[in-house]
Order: C-alpha cells, then structure tokens, then sequence
C-alpha cells in the first residue's frame, strides 16, 4: 500500500479540458468531488472512476484518478469486475438518467442488489443531453423534446424508488448546484460500506434548463425542500421552522417542534419510500439527503470471504492435482 | 432364473480392432453414469476411446417418451482413433423409446440388446408405437438380444435391504455387466469406483456391484449371445499418465492453468447458457485456484465485469454460446479499443436464434472473425478435440496477455460433451508467459508500444500511472481521446497490425498424409476427428488424400497460402453452410476450394467424408 | 372483433405435448391459465402470450391462443411492441425468475413504468431451471448449486419490492399450488388497467424442490402466508383468528379483530413495500394476493390518443405533402 | 465605414462551372443556417449542389475553442456534381477557431473571408494560437478578405431595437449577403424565408435582413474583391419538382412511403444515438402518418418491439447505427427465424467501439452480411447517397414484407447529414407491395411457404389462425418445435434460398463507361459520389474507366461475375479496411480485385480517386 498523501482539489484535476457546455451543472459536481475525494484520505491511484457514455460519463477523463470510460450502460457491470477483483480500490460508477436507468437499468439494479462497496453517481438531468436532447426514462411526463415533439406520454421512474425497490443499502439525493450539500452526502456515500447511490438534480441548460428550478433554485431552496439528515427531525424551511411528520402511511406538514425523526437506517424501507414519493410537483418539500443507510452484506467481502474459507480448508490449490484428478492411468 | 454356470470358454472370442457402443435409455436410467464407467474401465484396459452423449432437449420430458431418451455412445478402440464412431456396433435400449429413437443410427446387422421387460403397453405408447417391435419384424436385420433386465435385477436382489424401487435403480450396473462380460472387460475397476462412491451408503455399492456380477454372468449364458468380443489395448498411444476428460472440462482446466502461466488470477465472468454452462460450473469449485467466478445477471454484464477485472490486473475470461456472444458483441469492441486482455469461449450450438441449443454446429466462425461493428479486429482460434481444448485455452490466455487483446476461442458442442484420454501435460512443459504490471512511472504512457505492439497492463492501485481508457478513439501513445483523422488511420492499422502480425508467430497446421497432391482435406473444431479418421482409412486403401486440422483460424499462419498450392483440391468439410470455405476464398483466391457441409445439428460421420472423397477423386478428371 | 364465443378450459390447450418434468408446478399454472382465460369472456384469437426463455418461457406452446417464444429476457419488450401494435389483444408475458428479473430486468421495470396494459407472470422458482440449476437473483443467499458450489453469496431481489420500486400500478403474488388463489389473482390482474405484475411461487422439483414448503405446503399454508384482499382486514390462519397491524412503519401480529384493513388502493406504495419484506424466514406470514392496485395512465392508451389528438388537428397526413413539404423549386 | 457606392458593374464577372464554400464557425455562430440558406437560394437558382456539415463532436464545447468549430459546406454548380467538393474554394472564419482547424482543407491559392473583429487576443488563446494567422504571415499563398464583420454589423444595425448581443447574433446573414453578392445570388428567398419564419418576431426578420442587404451591399467595395463570380444554372438536372433533403430525412421519408406501399402502419422502435438520431425523431413527429414511434429503454428493447409490432401487423422498423446494430444481434436472429418482416438502418459512423460517434466510417458491412450467431441470412442494402436512401428504404420495406424477413439498410454519416437536390417523386410511380394478412384458417399453416418462399403473415387477432412463433427451430410447413436433424438442415436451406434467391430480382449496378476494360472502379455507400466524380473527371481526360455503385450487397445481383470479369482489374475504394473487396473476393474468386482504403473518419476526396486510377493506370503493364 502506497503512503497516505495529503491530496488537494487540484491535485484531483486531470490534464484534459474539460468539454461540457458552459452553465452546464456538471462542472459544480465535478468540482464537489475534486473536493470530496481529495479529502477521503484515499491515495489517487486507489481510485477508479468508471462511467458509461452520456455527457455525466464523460467525468473520468477529468480526474486524475484511475479511469473507464465504459460504453452505455454498463459502467455498473464494468465497475462489479473491478471491484471484485480489487477491492482495496473506491470505485466510483458516474451515470446519468439515460446511461443508468435506461440502457443500465438492469446493471444498475444487479449492482444495487449484490451491495458491492462502489459507490454510483447518477446525474439526472432527465435528458439524453449528449444525444442532444430527448426525453429520458425520468423525464416528466410531457416534456417536449425532438424525439417527443407532442410531449412524452411515459411515466418517469423515480430513481430513489427503484433503487429503494432494489434493496439499495444507502440511498440519497443532492442538488448539483448545492456543493455543500453534495460534498457531505458524497463524503458520506464514500464512508458507507456497500453500494452507495446517490441521485444528484442536475441542471442540463441545453436541453432541459431549469427542470429542477422549482425546488434547487438558491431562492426557494430552502423552502422546497427538505434534508434528510439520519437522527435529526424532518425540519426545513430559511427559518427552520417547518417539519413533516408521518401520519400512517401518509407525510404532512407541521410545526418544526412537531417534525418526525428521521431513520434511514430503520429496518423497513417504508417510511423512504413514502418520502421518495413527493414529487416536485406538490406542494411538500422535496427531500434530498440521505433516504436509506443501512448494513447489509457486502457482496465482494463476502465472495473473498468464500474463497479464503474455501482455502484454508482445501489448501491453496494445486495445478497438478487438478489435472491429475479422477481415474487416473498410466500407458507405456 | 439362477445364474448360469456356462463358461465364458463355451462361446468363441473373436477379436476387434475397433467397437462403437451406444447405452440408451430414459432419462432416469443412468446411461451417463453407465457410460462413463464403460469408459474408463476401457481406458484402464488400454483402449484409445472417444464418447459422445446425448441428452435430451433442454427440459426433462416425461418418463418413457421419446424425448425423455438419453444416450451416451463409447467408441473403443485398439488402434489410434478420433471421435466417437459413426454408427454403433451395438445399441443398449432400456425401453422403447430408446429403442426407437436411435435404431436409425445402428449399423446394419448391429446388435440391440434390449430390456423386454419395459416393453409394456404403457411404454409402447408413450414412445408412439402401435406395436412391440421386439415382436412385429420390425428388427429383422438386427441381431435382437432380448433380456427382461427388470426382472432378472429383481432375482439377483431379491436378499437385498433395498425397496423394490430402488433395486429397479440398479438396472444400468446390470447392463454394464453384461456389457463388460461381452467385451471382456474387468468389472474390478467399477467395484472399486461403487465402493468408494457409496462409502457412506454401503447398500447401494452391494447391490449394484451383485446387479453388475450378475450382468456379468447373465452373459455367460450362451443362448443370448453366440461370441464375446475383445478389443486389445491400443499401442499407439504414446506413454504417459492419462485420464478420460470432457471437451469443456479440458478448456475450463485449460483457462486455469492459462492464468498461472500468466501469473494472474482468473476471473470468469459467465451467465449460463447451454452448452457452456459447465465451464462456469466447473472453475466455480476452483475457489483454492486463484479463480473467481462471477455469474452476472447476463451475457453483457459477465463480459464487462470481466474487462473490468482485466482492467484491475487479473485475466478476464468470459465462456459463453452463439446467442449470448451476439449480447457481448457490442462490449468486444471495447476490449479491442482499450486494448485489454480477454478470453472469449464460444462453445457453439445450432442455431440461428435459440435453435436447437442441445445440438452441435459450427456456425459462428463468421460472426467470430467479422460480427462486430467497426474495425475490430480479434484472433480466432478453435479447438479441434476435448484435449485440445487444453491446449487451445492456454494458447489463448498467452496471446491475450502478451498482445493485450480480446481473443476468441471457439469449441463446440461435441467437443464440448465428447470426451476422450488426455494425455497428462508436464507442469513444467507449460508455457511462462508472465507479462509484468507497468509500474515504473518514468515515460508512462498507455498507449505507448512494446513488443508485439502490446500496450502495457498498468492497474488500478499503481502509484504515478493513473489513466482514463475508454471506447473512444485513443491517441497514438498518450491513449486521450482522439479524433484526428490520420491518427484514427493509424490507430485502425496498428490494431490490425497487432493481430495480424500473429501470422508470424502462428505454426502452420500439421498435414497428414503427402506434401502436396490431389487432394488436402482441412478441417476445424468438431469436424476434425472425422476428418482425421476418414483421411487415415483413405491413406490405408491407398487413396492419395491428405488432411490438415487448423486451430489459427483469423489470422491465418503465415505461409498457408503456400501450403494450400501444393494440392490441386482443397476440400472443407463443416457443420454450417461452409463458413471458413468462404473465408479461405477470400484469404487465397488462387486456391481451388471444395465445400462440403453438413447442417444437421450432428457431426459429420467418418464414412461420409470418405465417401466424399472417394467421389472427387473418382471424378478427377 | 369476431363474435364472443364461450370457451371452455379444455378450448385453450393448444396440441403440444407438455414437456416439463413430472411434478413440476408449472403443470399447475398452466391449468390454472387456461380455466382463467377461458372465462375472460375474450375470444381466442385476441389472446397472445409472449415469453422469454426458460422452462416457464415455454408455456405459450401450450396455450391454444396466439403466441410467441422469444429469446431470453426479452418477451416484455416484444409483449410491448405487441400492444401498441395492436391495443385490442389481451397480452400476457410468461417469464421466470431468470427471464424477467435476472437478464430481463430492464424491460421488466420499464413496462412497469410505462403500464401498458398487460400482464406479466413471473414463475419464479428461485433457479435457473433450463440450465439445469443455477442460482438466479431470487435465490435465497447460501443456496448451493453448481454454479455455487459454496453457498451463494447473493443477496435475493424481491420481485414485489422491485415492482413497487418501479411503479408497479398492480403488484400481486400467488401460490402455483394453490389454484384457487391464483384464478382470482390471474382474473385480478387481467381486469387490472395497466400493468399487472404476478410473482407466483412455483416449485422447481428438480432443481431447487421444496424452497417454498415451509410457506407454500398445503398443511402449513394458512398459518404462514396471509392472503392481501382489497378492503379486507389481514387476517390469516386456518381459523382465521389471527391478524396483521401496522404500527409505524412495522406490521406486527394481532387477534384477527385487530387486524388493519388492507388497501391496496393507497396513494402511497409504503404499505405494500413493508408487507413485501416480509420473508419466508420470519415468522410473520408471507402475504399474497394483492399488495398494489391503483389507477395510472397507461402507455399504449395515451400514445393512441395522442396520435388520434394530432390526426385530429392536422388530418390524415397526406405522402404528397410530406415530400413536398419545405422549400421546392422546379426545373425544366 | 459606410457603405460604398460603386456598383457591381465595376469589378470584372468571372464564369464558374463549379465552387466549394465552406462557411465555419463557432457553434453559436448559425453557420448551418447560413449554409442551407446558400443551399436553397443556390438550388432555386437552378444549380446541382451537395452539402455536407460539419458538426462539433458530441458535446458542446466552450465558445470560441477548436472543438467548438461547426462548418457547413457547400458545392454547387452548374454541371451535375456527387459530392459536397474536396477541398473548398472558400473558406469562411467567423473565429480564429474555425480558420485554424479548416485552412487544411483549403485549396492553395482558396479565398478565406474572416471575420477580423473575432481575432482578438482572448480568441486566438483560446483557439491555442500564439500569434494572430491573419497578421503573422502564415496565410501567405492565401486570398485573405479580413473583416471586421463585428463592426460592421453594429454599424448596419445601429438603429434596431435590438440588444447589441442580438445584433451580433446577426452576424451569419452579414455574411450570406456577402457570399450572395460574391456569387451573383439574388437576396430575395432569403429575405421571405426570414419574414415567415420570423413572422412573430418581426424586428429579428428586419434586422437579419438589413444585415443580409449590408453584406450583400459590402461586396461592392472592390477594395475587398477583385471580381464576382456566377455560377451558372445546371442544365443538366431532369425536369421536375426538387427540393434539398438530408439523407437521414430522405430515409426517414422512404421508410414512411415504404410501409404505405406495403399497406401497413410503420412502427419504429429505436434507441437515440448519433448519427440515427435524427430518423427517430423525424418520424415521432408522423404520427398523422399512420407512424407510430416508440423510443425504447435500449436498442434490444427497440428491435424487439418492433419484432412484435409486426408480428402484430405493422411493419416493424428500428433504426441505429454500429453499436447498436451489435446488440440487437441476438434479436435479428430470432426475426430470421421467426420470419416477419423488419427493417433495421445502420446509419454507420467509425468506430470501433464507441470510436468517432460523429465521423462517418463504412466500416459496418461484414456484421451486416456475417455478424450473427448460427446460419442467419438476411439481406443488405446500401444507400449510395442522400436521395437514394429514399429508394432504398422503399426497397427494404418491400423486400421485408414480401419475402417475410429482416432486411439491413446501411447508410453512413455521410449519406445522413449530406444533402443533395431531390426530384420528388411522383406517389403514382412508387410501387405497390401489399401483402395481406392470412385470414383463412383453411389449410393454415404458419411455415408453409407461399411466393417467394414467405410464410404467411397470420397476425394475432385473427380468428382461426392462432399459432405459436419463437427462436427454437421450426419444423417445415407446421412451424412447431423440431430438433429432427434433416428438418434443420432443409430449414437452414431454405431460409438461406429465401435470402439468396434474390439475387434473381435484384438488377445490376449501372455501369458508367465502357462496358468492358482495364478498370472498373466499384463504390458502396459513402463513398459513391467520389468515385462517380473521379470516373467522370477520368473519362472526361480521356482515362479508360468504368464505375458502378453497389446497391445490393447481399446477394449479390445475379449476373455480377460476368460482369465483372469485363474488366481487368476491378478497384473498390472503401472507408474501411477492405471489407466489400474481402467479399468480393470471396464471392468471385476469379475476379482481380484491388483494395484502395481511407479510415480518417473522412470521406474520399475525388481527386484521391481520381490521382489513385491515375496511378494504376500507368503502372498497366
Ligand atoms: C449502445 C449505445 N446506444 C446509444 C448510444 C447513444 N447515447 C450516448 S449517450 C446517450 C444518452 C445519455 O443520456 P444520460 O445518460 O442521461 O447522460 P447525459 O448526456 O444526459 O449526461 C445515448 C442514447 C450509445 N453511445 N451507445
Ligand atoms: C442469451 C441467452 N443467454 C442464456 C440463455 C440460457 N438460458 C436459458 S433459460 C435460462 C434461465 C432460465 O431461468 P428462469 O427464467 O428462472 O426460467 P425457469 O427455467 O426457471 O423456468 C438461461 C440462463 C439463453 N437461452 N439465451
Ligand atoms: S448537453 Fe446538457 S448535460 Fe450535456 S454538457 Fe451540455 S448542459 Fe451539460
Ligand atoms: S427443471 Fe424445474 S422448473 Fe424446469 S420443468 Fe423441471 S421442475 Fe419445472
Ligand atoms: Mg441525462
Ligand atoms: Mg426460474
């Protein structure tokens, strides 16, 4: 193992120009996690980024990290390989709306399941940007794009749902243009073991500016929505000063004094489900932060863990005795 | 009845040199294990053999009917031989399905020993049959031993413990006795196997080794049969210690022992699929043998975990079949742009689409060589035996690590099942071709040559060597994202270079027969023991044929074309509408080639190659 | 629409020998399937099942009504092209474990998402049956096989969670052995609007026998599984005496008369994801039936009436205009 | 500066056949805009023209840099032309960027008109220059016209109510009225094009046209231009009704007219990606055109969908480019073995693997012709420029729907963004192919054959005809489930004949030339234009060469060999490594071949051609 370096931001830039469009909302995430990474107490070369192919995937090629620039979709799979076969690595998944839960959708669930210790960043700009603008799996329904010209008639997934309904061991949301939000939840996704997901809002201003500007606008940020923070109360609001609470299977508003407290670490997924389900379009605050972090066996530790019982059982095995197995004989 | 007290000196011996056997039965029956045990039991005695099975269709059907049959077929042999025979010489049938689902395949005049006792009326109609045909004529032709093994298996364990059903179980020992008894073969190495197998339940290794003793002297009783047989031990088989290994289990061993020569670990990322499934299986118990295997949720996630192991340093491999190498179609494209070493097992089935997945065929070669979007190119090599695919798996994994590329390694389903005995490699006659971790960061770049034009391997965890690979076109050297058209240009050739200058290194393939001639058979994958046997009877009646088996399938060896021109004819035999025929013309205009194909979802049989000679060389002009 | 025939069970068997193994709870299914569809008062020829491939992907073959065995995890997507094409059929995806949840998991919570109005069978049998007996991602963690010669050290998905995850709008399970449960949710699910999911344990007797028995198995039954029927208290047991209550986000045991009513209908999907989590392990009862039934656009209705929207406002679109359309000039 | 007063009589009106201008950009810049404006103001001046654009690569690049550089070029003329020209006469650079990565391509001695108001330090940085081209020297050999277009359309546009952000944004009409009055077009069409398209906002209408009339104006100033040229109207275009159209809306077009001469509704299932995109979402905005269009959560959904809308009755289409192809792989073998009709476009672009997404490459055809799993034959077409593809598509859907298979159309991005004048079609001409849907249950069977060799289309809903499809083999006529060993090889047989046998119908490629010589140059997709250029400009200098584009490539059209053996040497330039000389090769041994490559993601110049005929000519022995 290499010396424990103090890294900096800088030290996590890449010498590649970075080729976004200006205004894009990647920049703040790439910055945040130059930041974030910088900070994990992780060296560099332990560091592996790998993406599928959209706008978001293109974020290897601007840390100076080891990296994958994958083909579309299967960034999940590509990472599960390198996760098992090093799991002193952090491995990073970068995907967006179209690359995870579209082509990926089926990786993306697989990985959520198997709980391998990765973490899986998905930029939801509910756009296929870099194919130049058409609705996305999580695209509202009605949106209007090239590829919908009369608006799409699909119902959008909600990707805290799916990874919730997958068994997601730590699931979270930020705001691409809350950098401080993002770094905590990022850091916390970084600390969590098992496979860390995390819906980031991000903003594309090509193709779908302001999707998110109802609730991630600085102005009404606060009031719109909400931080799931574990063991505090459900409590937002500038002023702090309003909650929801639980009532059944159903959230309200109430006082802050009266807010629930919140558990993602419960053992049922209910109450998140329940919170994933508010949607921009109402009137409740829109939680970001952290849903679900709870244990759950890891699934490369626990495929290592195998295999070392099964060696030290067995013995390291032998190439010759391999061969030589079964009924055996010998000519001349 | 009682046993006889006959003699096996009251009916004559008669030598053969070579002897084709087929057990069929239900599913149930246990003709596998039957099989086997024949088999090795042959290999102790000496025999060259070759075995073959054949399962039912992918679900198991009900008991008693026609597609619940299973066979397995031992071809055994005195002298050097290459695949599992044509038609059997004899044909165990358990029931009337059996019977009649593989009495096309008997030899004229062959012998079917047959268990009256389930050829009830039930049985009967259940295989679709209006009548008993151990009594309508039916087999008139075939010389009919008719036995009611139930009932006999039932006398000789009438003191056993075991229920009525599970002595009814021990019918296939019966029949493996009578079997050993009619080829003279010793029962002592399956009393053995018996004992150790059931060591925990002593019972069954009674009663089954009584049923097989009692097979065993049924056979003396000379009313059933009017000679027994022997087959000597062949002499040609070169001295060494062997066992009898399956095509599949030979490239899954074949892959592990590719890792260590590589000195990497092997990471088999696979999703089941008929007829690979097994290798997946297989190197799953192989925890102690630095192998990890990955069972994704498909096709295109085993491949892309695989790359992704590469990518950290162990050697990636993925086995699958046809329809599942269409799913990582897409993902081998990748491989060949990030240049990273892999292995791609195709054991082929019939197709196209879903096909006939339980049958053999060889139609992928196209799709191995050209199936992919792009330039993107990819050595190609097959396996011509199951204890070449040993071999073939090894080579693979070398020329994967060494070039930094995908490598696709095509077997087949008769390879795959069919078994013969495998000469135990040396450990120390294996190939080292460790190729070390870049981890010096002085001059570091990705896509910077070395020898064979490989990129160096520099992983994940390596201080100072940090780097993005991807799908995009790379740089010359500095591996960034390129979109320059003249490096595009050379970055095309390069990777063309870098597999085809394996040319260079590929043998040509070994020609049986005469240098040059009328005419050269060449043949790939499971045609190749037909071919090579066909070849050997032509030579020995003095027809003027020579044969070649070609492992180097995409590049072609240097110096083929050559070879090729000595000979007016060049005939290819194969299981699809004539796939590398096609390649050929395209890669040696200037020779005269002849297809032959077969696409039956069967291998060719030896006599039909013969024959196809036999009518070029009639009709030369 | 050709004339409203009366069927009988005997009506849908198609003349294809059935060819799974003795004993198999396929058997039972298929049984169950052609008394259901005989009595949807829908004539043959508007039915077609579309499966993938597996031992439960063959069960079009033996189904009297239009079908099609298509390739391996992908019968959602072609049961999608086959609605829109033609919305007027009734169309149901057979699919396994293996098919629908392990290499057709993407199109399977993509038709979720879009509801389409048609119905998906999951016979999930915890195996690869085909193969001859592999884990699958429903496979209980430690099952050994040959392809987990040690235990796999896979964590199950559950398919009610996945559906819930996904938007599921009808999510129910049933019992392959017991087929008067199962007609009622099968008829359940083709009256449903929308995409109605059904996971129904199925008994591999070959390769995974008895994974159910200790839920499913007649003598225990009422006591270990309690049925969710709509608007009904959750009361189980052979004497029907005992119930389920929610507390919070828990569910716990109670006297039948303390028993929560269930509904399915619910805005929030909460409840049904805390019943789904319940194990066969627990000794809480394993709830079938029906955890989710609630009204949401569907696809190929609103795809349809947008075309109908647009033809209505533009007219028939004529080729000629089409071609001609933009600037033309002409020479000569 | 004020606008000069002396009129275009007093520089001296120079006669062109033939020009290439290529207007450059940044991305903001509206050269696209501008460059279909020439185009269609060229057009209705009666010039032949070909255009091609030259996009950024995905992603938008920050302004003013190289990546951030879009161009458009154009080549019209007055006598028929091919391609959108080799290297531009003109060069048009609104930004030191788009000089920079476009002088290249120049023609030596060409005319650059620059925007110099652009040049400024910040600019050049951006575009990594370390000192001003436009005053370094370094464009010596170069007419340079250097103006400050910035200014002078602040200055044109003062009393607008535009912002001056707005007003700058006019900038691109500047410089089509410049280029109109260089060339001698009139202003007008695109003066009413502004007043309809931007006749909710009209100041935008007034102020680009003022704009367009100021650089038009401009011209006149003979300190900037030595003299105008006219490009005089072609008389060699057939008389009728034209319009500009790009390939992908051409194909787009063909696959709509296509499912109505089929009679059928078209259902495109598809997946975004570049260059396909642009057919998806041309056809979601058909829906009055009885076009349904479903975007897929991926490529093998796509293809499957559309495999089950026809099933259903529609004639199911799913449009893609290389790797997408790859993974609808393992469906287009299920749609052969099903038997119903699809179209599948490959709009290609170079690769491999995620390669140049945005550069076009030819590179495609092996997968086409061989790229699947097991025997699964299945037609392909290619289409030879941007209004071909209108035919072809037509052709592909006839082909699906009559012979009940998939059929490949492969375009590249060439063809895609090229576009050319296109003389509409007359409805009536377009052939007629309605096939019914089998109603009679009388005597049904779902694999008998009918003409053709097509199995009927039984479509769900019909009663009487209920039937199960799938990817196991199909027993002959019946259609059920078989894994008989000669019902596989007569299926295999069959469904290749279905595929074969077209090469009946399939007519010969048009030869250019002589009938019969030394050389004959053959052409595919992309690369058609070029080579019928060069073999014009061959002839025409008195070479000895003949042309002819592929449109069929699999089959081949009966007849091609004879053809072919007209000619002594047959030359096949491709932007790959040789992939339809591979199989013509293969195809026709007999025949003497040369490969002639270019993989740059570029396309053919003419003159390479033509300098390559050129060379093999004199080297004739
Ligand atoms: C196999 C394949 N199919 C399609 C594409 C085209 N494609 C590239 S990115 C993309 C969608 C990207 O959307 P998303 O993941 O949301 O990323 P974004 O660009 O919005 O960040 C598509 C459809 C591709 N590259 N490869
Ligand atoms: C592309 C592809 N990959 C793999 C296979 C092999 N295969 C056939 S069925 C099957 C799994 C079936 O499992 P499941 O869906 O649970 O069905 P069951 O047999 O258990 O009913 C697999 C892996 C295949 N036919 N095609
Ligand atoms: S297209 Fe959208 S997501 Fe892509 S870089 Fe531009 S702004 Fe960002
Ligand atoms: S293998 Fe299992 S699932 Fe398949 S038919 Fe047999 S019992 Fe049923
Ligand atoms: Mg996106
Ligand atoms: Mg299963």
């Amino acid at each position: 193992m290499s010396e424990q370096t103090t890294l900096t931001k800088k030290d996590m830039k890449s010498d590649q120009e970075v080729r976004w469009c200006p205004g894009c909302d990647d920049y703040a995430i790439l910055s945040t996690m130059q930041g974030v990474l910088a900070n994990l107490g992780i060296p560099r070369e332990k560091m592996c980024i790998v993406s599928g192919i959209g706008c978001s995937s293109r974020f290897p090629y601007y840390m100076s990290t080891y990296g994958f620039h994958g083909i579309h979709g299967r960034a999940a799979a590509i990472a599960t390989g390198v996760k098992i076969a090093n799991p002193d690595l952090s491995v990073w998944v970068v995907t967006g709306d179209g690359d995870g839960l579209s082509i990926g959708g089926n990786h993306f669930i697989h990985a959520i399941r198997r709980n391998l210790d990765i973490n899986i960043l998905l930029f939801n700009n509910e756009i296929y940007g870099l194919t130049k603008g058409q609705y996305s799996p999580t695209s509202q329904t009605g949106l209007v794009t090239k590829a919908s010209p009369n608006g799409t008639v699909e119902r959008p997934f909600n990707p805290i749902s799916v990874a919730v309904g997958a068994g997601g061991s730590f699931v979270a949301r930020t705001l691409a243009g809350d950098p401080k939000h993002s770094a905590e939840v990022f850091t916390q996704a970084a600390r969590h073991h098992g496979t860390s997901f995390v819906e980031i809002f991000q903003n594309c201003v090509i193709f779908n500016d302001g999707t998110f500007d109802a609730v991630a606008e600085k102005k009404v940020r606060a009031e719109r929505t909400i931080d799931l923070v574990p063991g505090q109360p459900l409590v937002y609001g500038a002023a702090r000063d309003k909650g929801l609470r639980f009532a059944g299977f159903s959230v309200e508003r109430c006082a802050a004094t009266e807010a629930s407290v919140w558990d993602p670490e419960a053992r049922s997924a209910a109450a998140a489900l329940l919170l994933a389900e508010i949607g921009r379009d109402g009137d409740l605050p829109v939680p970001i932060g952290i849903f679900r972090r709870v244990a759950a066996p890891v699934y490369e530790e626990a495929l290592h863990a195998q295999i070392a019982a099964v060696k030290a059982k067995r013995g390291p095995g032998s190439l010759h005795d391999l061969i030589h197995a079964g009924e055996t004989w010998t000519v001349g | 009845m009682t046993e006889s007290k006959k003699t096996a000196l009251d009916v004559p011996l008669e030598q053969q040199e070579t002897v084709v056997i087929r057990f069929a039965g239900d599913s149930g029956d246990g003709m596998q294990l039957t099989g086997s045990q024949f088999t090795t039991t042959s290999a102790v005695v000496g025999n060259d053999l070759a075995t073959f099975p054949d399962f039912p269709a992918e679900i198991r059907a009900p008991a008693g009917t026609r597609p619940g049959v299973s066979g397995f077929q031992i071809h055994f042999s005195a002298i050097d031989i290459h695949t599992p025979g044509d038609a059997p010489d004899v044909l165990v049938a358990l029931n009337p399905a059996a019977l009649i689902v593989n009495l096309g395949d008997l030899k004229p005049g062959g012998m079917i020993i047959a268990n009256s006792g389930n050829f009830t009326a039930r049985n009967l109609k259940k295989a679709h049959l209006d009548s008993n045909p151990l009594e309508d004529g039916s087999l008139d032709g075939y010389r009919v031993i008719s036995i009611d093994i139930n009932a006999r298996v039932a006398e000789a364990l009438k003191d056993s413990p075991l229920s009525a059903a599970e002595i009814q179980r021990c019918k296939n020992f019966y029949v493996l006795g009578l079997m050993y008894w009619l080829y003279s073969r010793p029962v002592e190495p399956t009393a053995r196997w018996l004992q150790t197998t059931f060591a925990k339940r002593p019972e069954l290794a009674v009663a089954n080794e009584k049923a097989m003793r009692s097979g065993y002297n049924a056979g003396n009783i000379h009313e059933l049969f009017q000679g027994r047989y022997e087959v000597p031990a062949c002499a040609e088989m070169p001295p060494g210690r062997y066992r009898n290994i399956m095509g599949n289990q030979a490239l899954g061993l074949g892959l592990v022992a590719g890792a260590q020569c590589a000195g990497r670990k092997l990471f088999l990322g696979a999703y089941p699929i008929t007829p690979a499934t097994d290798i997946l299986q297989q190197l799953a118990a192989y925890k102690h043998h630095d192998v990890i295997t990955f069972m994704a949720e498909d096709e295109i996630a085993a491949i892309c975990a695989a790359l992704g192991a590469s990518f950290a340093g162990h050697l990636g491999a993925t086995s699958t079949s046809g329809p599942g190498v269409a799913l990582k179609t897409e993902a081998l494209g990748l491989a060949v742009m990030t240049e990273l070493p892999l292995v791609l097992v195709n054991v082929q089935r019939a197709g196209p689409s879903t096909g006939m997945p339980t049958k053999v065929e060889q139609a992928d070669l196209l799709q191995a060589i050209f199936g992919r979007n792009g330039e993107a190119p990819i050595p190609v090599l097959a396996c011509a035996s199951p204890t070449d695919a040993f071999d073939c798996a090894i080579e693979a994994c070398r020329i994967a690590v060494e070039r930094m590329t995908p490598v696709i390694l095509l077997s087949d389903n008769y390879i795959a099942n069919g078994s013969e005995p495998w000469r135990l490699p040396d450990l120390d006659e294996l190939p080292d071709f460790r190729v070390p971790f870049r981890t010096d960061p002085k001059d570091f770049q990705p896509y910077l040559r070395k020898e064979k034009l490989a990129r160096p391997w520099a992983i994940p965890g390596t201080p100072g060597l940090e780097h993005r690979i991807g799908g995009l076109e790379k740089q010359d050297r500095t591996g960034n994202v390129s979109y320059d058209p003249a490096n595009h240009e050379a970055m095309v050739r390069l990777r063309a270079r870098k597999v085809m200058s394996l040319a260079e290194e590929f043998p040509l393939p070994t020609v049986y027969g005469s240098e040059s001639g009328d005419l050269l058979v060449v043949s790939w994958g499971g045609t190749s023991g037909a071919v090579r046997s066909a070849a050997e009877i032509l030579r020995r009646d003095g027809f003027p044929v020579a044969n070649a088996t070609f492992r180097h399938l995409w590049p072609f060896p240097q110096g083929l074309d050559d070879l090729l021109s000595r000979y007016q004819t060049i005939l290819v035999p194969e299981m699809n509408t004539g796939q590398l025929y096609r390649v050929l013309r395209s890669e040696f205009p200037a020779r005269n080639f002849l297809s032959y194909t077969k696409v039956q979802g069967k291998p060719f049989h030896t006599s039909q190659i013969v024959e196809r000679v036999q009518s070029i060389l009639e009709h030369r002009p």
